[in-house]
């Protein structure tokens, strides 16, 4: 077990018991902050994967945005006063029944497929190469990517003031 | 246990994937369905990076991720506008009880 | 003076009216006194009239003077050759004596109009309306073609239209100007085909060219007998327009309009137009055209006299005695008296215009009453119009001295001669005992309306002579009413200038075979041009007219004398109570009062059967023809349904019978259907777990 | 010479109207009103322009080198399926003295009718966004020489029609659109059956020697472009034209309408606006006997000949028919739909004349009961945008109230009675002389003839139970003509009676073209019969 391992089962381990509690926790504020972890743990590993622009990208995304928006989204469609923000969940049964079959299936076949691995090593700093990408080879899909994202904000502004 | 490699990648992403799946179909509270979805994307963009780091892809993995962060944060914000309006009409937001499809 | 400065003269008082029309009724509204206008625009007009008449007659007697232009010019066409239609003017004689007349007539009843039709509300308009008439009658009289003939006459309708109906708030006027339209429009309808028939044969509207080739044996369908219809079917228009049976019921009616347009158009004038057309298409009326012309004339003169003798309403009486009157010019154009006719329309438009203008001054002095059983005794109270109207009586009635018996007693010769020479004396008899009718309906009117004891106290009290713009006119007509104007001699008017010089006649241009052997000249005519009294009679004619003077002469007096004296023995020295005699005669009485039933006759078959078309086809069209529409309609949908139907129950019932498999099916899988997403997603998963494991490859 | 487009710009400009309509806001009715009455307005100016470079002496009819103001390129050309054959459509426009006074009467026509539009209230956008297309559409139909052309632009107006009389129309607008939708549609069937059969039957020679099946019009009138084996060809000895002559003939009766197909005006006519009235009866009507005269006459010369004296009947009992039918009625512009029918019977006699004073007459009857009836609808709409009511016997005595309004109506209603020095006079003597000039017509014709006796008897029966008697108390208060009334009687008013008193300007104008399908007529009747069969 190098460094590397014992970093990378930490990350994991937090990402998957935070988003465990994300999914069962039944208070909808506690799941949130849960959520917050996982997000945290998906970036380590995003690290780990020498990936260090989309880690801080999903900090500040994730962390930043999306989940602050979830939490409006929790308050906003709860009364506050009454913090009586537990959620049920339905099909507990089937769907755990279901999803098991569906992880150990996929489970197998990752486990079963034999990968042909070709380590790159990641380059020291991914930041200037990834800006060189999007302004040149993808920029079209990057203006594209900002008109949805206008359109989005548009809509959604419009949409939530009705 | 093996050197971390590839497929220790995926298998969390599995999970990531399987938790999120399990969010969005039982839990009743819509912005609960939100959140199992994040986690589904997230698994994704695991998945990207991962075949990206180990499959000599260069960076575009990662471009990509980035590109569905993006999508995952204009999917968030439209989805919430939903769920308010939704909030708004029918004072309700558990997913169950929405259910004038059917009819 | 030239032709062409005649031409401008004649163009000038054609147009002068319709100015005066369109001047008239466009500033109506804004300036009260635009009808000086109009007035000033018909004095100007009376004066071009009498330059023309007295110009044409003095210096181109002998001349027909024309001026023409292409109206319409299609050119060299491929199955009708060359076609051109031309509208033009021609003043010969008559036209220039029809003109002086008309506008005589027309401007003396203006300036009549002036004071009686005082205080009306659409004052102007009505001026406006007489513009438009004068107009259309000096169309009339001043064409050179049949076409701008028939087209001033539908415009003559249509001012007589509007006249009749001026009060249209009445409703009895408003009717009777639809009737008087529709009625001439009957005798139009006929008037245009025999128009038609005229153009299809010889590719001209033109009177002259038309009789150039009649002369060269040119006839419709190459045969006598359409040449006789073509006649006929003019001579209809004549029917409707001066009111001949079986057209005249409209003219009696035509007294709902105001008394002055009566007298113009009613009695003077537009009626008179019939007439006038006869005389510029004599020369195609075949001998056959001639005995139903003169027929129908003689029916005209007799059947209205009859009516006329019970008639109690001043301007009745007189309308009936217009119808018999304008029969007898028919009557006399039927048996070849041509000149006579066209005299006696030019003397009859004076006396007949008086009397009307006389009964009019009578009427508003009593206030609008028109009964003669309320009058009586107005002699006293109006002299002139007393006086004036005697004088139109007389001549009517055909006294010597007066106008009346020159034209009356050449009508009358003519038809005698015409007796002499054909042997059928039926016209004259006719003729003679409408004359004894004729005097004594005309004085029955005089002696109830001027003598007497008045038997409307009150009326009488506030009657009183009318002003001098009424009384003018009537003097006018009066004085014109007198041999002196017409010749020097005041028992043969053959030497006076109207008949030798003033009226010349054309040819007869068709064919010998078709005429009268008497309407055969001896010898050719000399040249084209010109006209001279005796091209169109043969010498036996000529003897047979001077041998019937006399004898005429004297028993025209003697009828016209008796009729007087009836009526003075009935009337005024009361020697016979007319109440008994009436009694007595009571289906007669009845039958005279009541109009020959002709109303109600019309009314019961044309008018009812017309309308009951109508209504019929109106419900057959929107019952069967429309009601075929919507039961194609309704079979279609019927079909439709009925194909639904079995669509429905075979066809669907196999869909069904599936459907119905599928549906109990369903219904196990019902449960399935939550409406929920999420259960939705959950079975999605079952299926991709499922078919993983079916298509599984580890 | 002429290389301004004008038949394609006075044909489309309403289109473009359409489209700015159509971007306009609704609360934009003025605008709206506005901008709809400048197209129209340039369309008459465009018209006139037509009329002034118009020149006299060229034919039309048969040959592309007498049309005037020809537009032609490709259309549609499709070679690239052996199984279609090729398909080449033209875009083929031009007009000649038939089809310009039509043109010049659609334009006055349209813009008369949205002068009366003024006062539409009901969804304005979409009114004047459809009465923009149903003018395209009219417009198309008188300029097009393409047989599918001139069937696209037929079609294109009969959509708006059914709108513009099912939703702005009167109580019962459903019915009555749908009747005249499926009539019209039923006609359509008969002529694109009709057309499709000419197609197949007529190649036209390209440029390049090879020779296509063809729509144009111009070409089914020329014998040497017959298909052998065409099923409506006369080289063909089992060839259907006669049928096919009937069938489109029927299509156009429809419109016409011709008696028995004539049931969807009165009701159509009713429960139109009045603007759409005014158009329907204006122009609408004219489009049947303009295709009659356009492709029935000229492709089918030797069966038009030999079914004259049926044309002839139909006309006579049109107008009889009609105008009978007219007395009965009670409502008034009911009333006005039956003249209609009765004064197209007119046109009907005229063209079954076949010489030029006929045709010439039924062409300028076309014209001008295109006026004459615009100004009765638009007498009607008057009173009743007044008061609301069109039962003749309801009213009486206007004529106190409304003087000048009366006048108008006189000079209209005696218009339509044929009076002369009034254009109908004209029109109408020209088709009597027209008709009575044919031996095999003459007795239908002096029969029609009665139809003046019944015209003047329904329409001064009306005259006199609306206008003239009493005034009835209960219309004591009725205004006179507003001014926008004025601006769209005064024009009417005038042609009429400038047409009346001098109609040479539009013999004229027709004359060459009259002459040129009377003589095309005349020697068709030679080459068909060559042929044998006939």
């Amino acid at each position: 077990m190098t460094t590397y391992d014992i970093i990378f089962y930490l990350f994991a381990a937090v990402t998957l018991l935070s988003a465990f509690f994300v999914v069962t926790n039944r208070n909808i504020v506690h799941s949130a902050f849960y959520l917050l972890f996982t997000f945290f743990g998906v970036a380590g590993i995003y690290v780990m994967l020498g990936a260090d622009f989309v880690a801080i990208v999903q900090l500040i995304v994730y962390v930043g945005g999306i989940l602050i928006l979830l939490l409006f989204g929790v308050m906003l469609t709860n009364k506050i006063t009454n913090i009586e923000i537990k959620t049920d969940s339905i099909n507990a049964l089937p769907a755990s029944i279901v999803l098991g079959l569906f992880t150990g299936a996929l489970g197998a076949a990752v486990l079963n497929t034999n990968w042909k691995v070709v380590e790159s090593p990641a380059p020291e700093a991914t930041t200037t190469a990834l800006g060189n990408l999007l302004i040149n080879e993808y920029a079209l899909i990057f203006e594209l990517l900002g008109i949805v994202l206008l359109i989005a904000m548009i809509g959604a502004a419009s949409m939530a003031r009705k | 246990m093996l050197h971390v490699g590839l497929t220790h990648f995926l298998v969390i992403s599995i999970a990531l994937f399987s938790l999120g799946l399990y969010a969005v179909v039982t839990r009743k509270n819509a912005v609960m369905v939100l959140m199992g979805i994040e986690l589904i994307l997230n698994s994704a963009n695991i998945n990207f990076i991962a075949f990206s780091k180990f499959g000599n892809f260069g960076l575009q993995g990662q471009l990509i991720a980035l590109f569905v962060i993006v999508l995952a944060a204009a999917e968030a914000a439209v989805a919430l506008a939903i769920v308010l309006n939704i909030y708004k009409t029918l004072a309700n937001i558990n997913v169950d009880e929405i259910d004038s499809l059917r009819d | 003076m030239t032709e062409s400065s005649l031409i401008n003269i004649a163009v000038t008082i054609l147009f002068l009216p319709i100015l005066g029309f369109i001047v008239t009724l466009l500033l109506g509204k804004k300036v009260k006194k635009i009808y000086y206008f109009e007035n000033i625009i018909l004095f100007f007009s009376l004066a071009g009239a009498g330059i023309l008449a007295y110009t044409k007659l003095s210096l181109f007697h002998d001349t027909a003077i024309t001026a023409e232009f292409t109206w319409i010019n299609l050119g060299n066409t491929p199955l009708l050759g060359e076609i051109k239609i031309n509208l033009g003017i021609m003043i010969d004689n008559i036209a220039a004596l029809m003109i002086l007349v008309v506008m005589l007539v027309s401007f003396l009843v203006h300036i009549f109009s002036i004071e009686y039709m005082r205080g009306d509300p659409r004052y102007n308009r009505y001026f406006a309306y007489l513009g438009l008439f004068t107009f259309s009658m000096a169309g009339i009289v001043l064409t050179h073609n049949i076409l701008m003939m028939y087209m001033f006459w539908e415009l003559v309708g249509v001012s007589s239209y509007l006249l009749i109906g001026f009060w249209f708030e009445k409703k009895s006027a408003a009717d009777a100007g639809k009737k008087a339209f529709i009625v001439n429009r009957i005798g139009d309808v006929g008037m245009f085909i025999g128009i038609l028939m005229l153009f299809t044969t010889y590719h001209t509207f033109t009177f002259d060219e038309i009789f150039a080739q009649i002369s060269n044996g040119v006839l419709p369908f190459n045969s006598g007998f359409w040449m006789t219809v073509t006649g006929l079917l003019i001579f209809a228009g004549a029917i409707g327009k001066s009111a001949q049976f079986p057209l005249h019921v409209w003219l009696p009616d035509a007294m709902e309009g105001p008394t002055p347009v009566s007298a113009l158009i009613h009695a003077a004038t537009m009626v008179a137009a019939g007439v006038y057309l006869v005389i510029r298409v004599f020369g195609i009326m075949t001998s056959d055209a001639l005995v139903v012309i003169a027929t129908i004339g003689a029916l005209s003169a007799f059947i209205p006299a009859t009516i006329a003798l019970t008639q109690n309403d001043i301007k009745k009486v007189l309308a009936y005695s217009t119808i018999s009157q304008l029969g007898y010019m028919i009557m006399a154009l039927g048996v070849g008296a041509f000149q006579f006719a066209f005299f006696h329309l030019i003397t009859h438009a004076f006396f007949k215009a008086g009397l009307f203008l006389g009964s009019g001054s009578v009427i508003t002095s009593m206030h609008h009453e028109q009964d003669i059983r309320q009058m009586g005794g107005l002699r006293k109270k109006m002299p002139i119009t007393y006086y004036t109207m005697l004088i139109y009586s007389l001549a009517i009635s055909g006294i010597p001295l007066t106008s009346g018996f020159l034209s009356k007693d050449g009508i009358l010769a003519g038809s005698y001669a015409f007796g002499l020479l054909t042997g059928n004396s039926f016209f004259a008899i006719v003729g003679f005992f409408v004359a004894l009718l004729t005097a004594f309906y005309m004085f029955r009117l005089m002696i109830l309306t001027f003598h007497g004891e008045p038997r409307n106290k009150e009326k009488y009290e506030h009657a009183k002579e009318s002003k001098l713009v009424m009384t003018l006119p009537l003097a006018v007509l009066a004085i014109l009413s007198i041999f002196i104007w017409y010749t020097p001699n005041p028992f043969n008017p053959e030497q006076g200038w109207l008949l030798s010089k003033g009226i010349n006649t054309h040819e007869q241009y068709i064919p010998d075979n078709t005429r009268f052997d008497f309407l055969t000249p001896a010898k050719e005519p000399v040249i084209q041009n010109e006209e001279s009294a005796s091209v169109m009679y043969s010498e036996s004619y000529e003897e047979a007219i001077q041998e019937s003077h006399i004898p005429t002469m004297l028993l025209s007096l003697l009828m016209a004398g008796l009729g007087i004296l009836i009526a003075f023995v009935f009337y005024q020295w009361k020697k016979i109570n007319v109440d008994k005699l009436v009694d007595r005669f009571n289906p007669l009485y009845k039958f005279s009062l009541n109009k020959w039933y002709f109303d109600e006759l019309y009314d019961a078959t044309a008018v009812k059967g017309t309308i009951g078309l109508s209504s019929f086809l109106g419900k057959f069209d929107s019952k069967i023809i429309d009601g075929i529409v919507n039961g194609v309609a309704t079979f279609t949908r019927g079909f439709s349904s009925f194909i639904g139907k079995f669509d429905n129950i075979v066809i669907d019932g196999i869909v069904n019978f599936t459907a119905y498999l599928s549906g109990f099916i369903g219904l196990i899988f019902r449960r399935f259907q939550t409406g929920k997403v999420q259960t939705y997603l959950v079975f999605v998963l079952i299926s991709v777990v499922i078919l993983l494991f079916i298509f599984n490859s580890f | 010479m002429h290389s301004v487009p004008y038949l394609s710009l006075i044909t489309f400009l309403p289109i473009l109207g359409m489209i700015i309509v159509l971007a306009l806001p609704k609360t934009q009715g003025r605008a709206i009103k506005s901008l709809t009455l400048l197209i129209t307005g340039i369309q008459v100016i465009i018209a006139i322009i037509l009329l002034i470079n118009y020149d006299y002496s060229l034919g039309g009819i048969f040959e592309q080198s007498s049309f005037q103001f020809v537009e032609k390129w490709r259309w549609i050309d499709i070679d690239g399926f052996s199984w279609l054959g090729k398909i080449k459509v033209d875009y083929f426009l031009g007009i000649d003295g038939i089809s310009t006074p039509l043109l010049l009467l659609t334009a006055i026509v349209t813009f008369i009718a949205t002068l009366s539009s003024w006062n539409i209230n009901k969804s304005i956008k979409g009114y004047f966004a459809l009465f923009l297309l149903l003018d395209t559409g009219m417009m198309g139909v008188f300029v097009a020489l393409d047989f599918f052309l001139f069937y696209i632009f037929w079609e294109l107006m009969l959509l708006p029609m059914y709108f513009l009389i099912g939703v702005w129309g009167g109580p019962r607008r459903e019915y009555a659109a749908i009747k005249f939708f499926l009539y019209t549609l039923l006609g359509s069937v008969f002529i694109l059956i009709v057309m499709i059969g000419l197609y197949f039957s007529t190649q036209e020679t390209l440029a390049d020697g090879t020779r296509v099946f063809t729509f144009n019009i111009l070409a089914m009138m020329d014998t040497n472009n017959f298909t052998p084996n065409g099923i409506l060809s006369p080289l063909n000895p089992n060839n259907l034209r006669f049928i096919a002559y009937i069938a489109l003939f029927a299509g156009f009766a429809i419109k016409i309408p011709m008696f028995p197909f004539h049931t969807w005006l009165p009701d159509a006519h009713v429960e139109a606006p009045t603007p759409i009235s005014v158009i329907l009866a204006g122009v609408l009507l004219k489009m049947g006997t303009y295709g009659i005269l356009r492709i029935s006459y000229p492709v089918f010369p030797e069966i038009t000949k030999q079914l004259i004296w049926y044309i002839a009947l139909f006309g006579m009992i049109n107008i009889i028919y009609g105008a009978l039918c007219a007395m009965a009625q009670r409502d008034f512009k009911k009333m006005i739909a039956y003249s209609s029918v009765s004064h197209m019977g007119y046109v009907l006699l005229g063209m079954a004349s076949m010489n030029t004073l006929g045709i010439s007459g039924a062409v300028l009857q076309m014209f001008n009961h295109g006026t004459i009836t615009a100004m009765l609808f638009l007498i009607v709409g008057v009173l009743y945008d007044r008061t609301h009511t069109r039962d003749m016997d309801a009213f009486g005595g206007i004529a106190v109230q409304m003087p000048v309004y009366t006048g108008v109506v006189t000079v209209a209603f005696f218009a339509a009675i044929g009076l002369p020095s009034l254009s109908g006079f004209i029109s109408e003597a020209f088709v009597f002389l027209g008709a009575f000039a044919v031996d095999l017509i003459r007795v239908l014709t002096v029969i029609s003839i009665s139809g003046i006796l019944l015209g003047a008897a329904y329409m001064l029966w009306a005259l006199q139970r609306v206008y003239l008697g009493k005034l009835n108390e209960k219309w004591a208060s009725l205004k006179d003509l507003t001014f926008r009334e004025y601006a769209m009687f005064i024009p009417l008013a005038l042609i009429i009676i400038f047409l009346g008193v001098y109609p040479s300007p539009m013999l004229d104008l027709m004359n060459s073209s009259v002459n040129s399908m009377v003589k095309f007529m005349a020697d068709a009747q030679v080459i068909y019969s060559s042929f044998g069969g006939f």
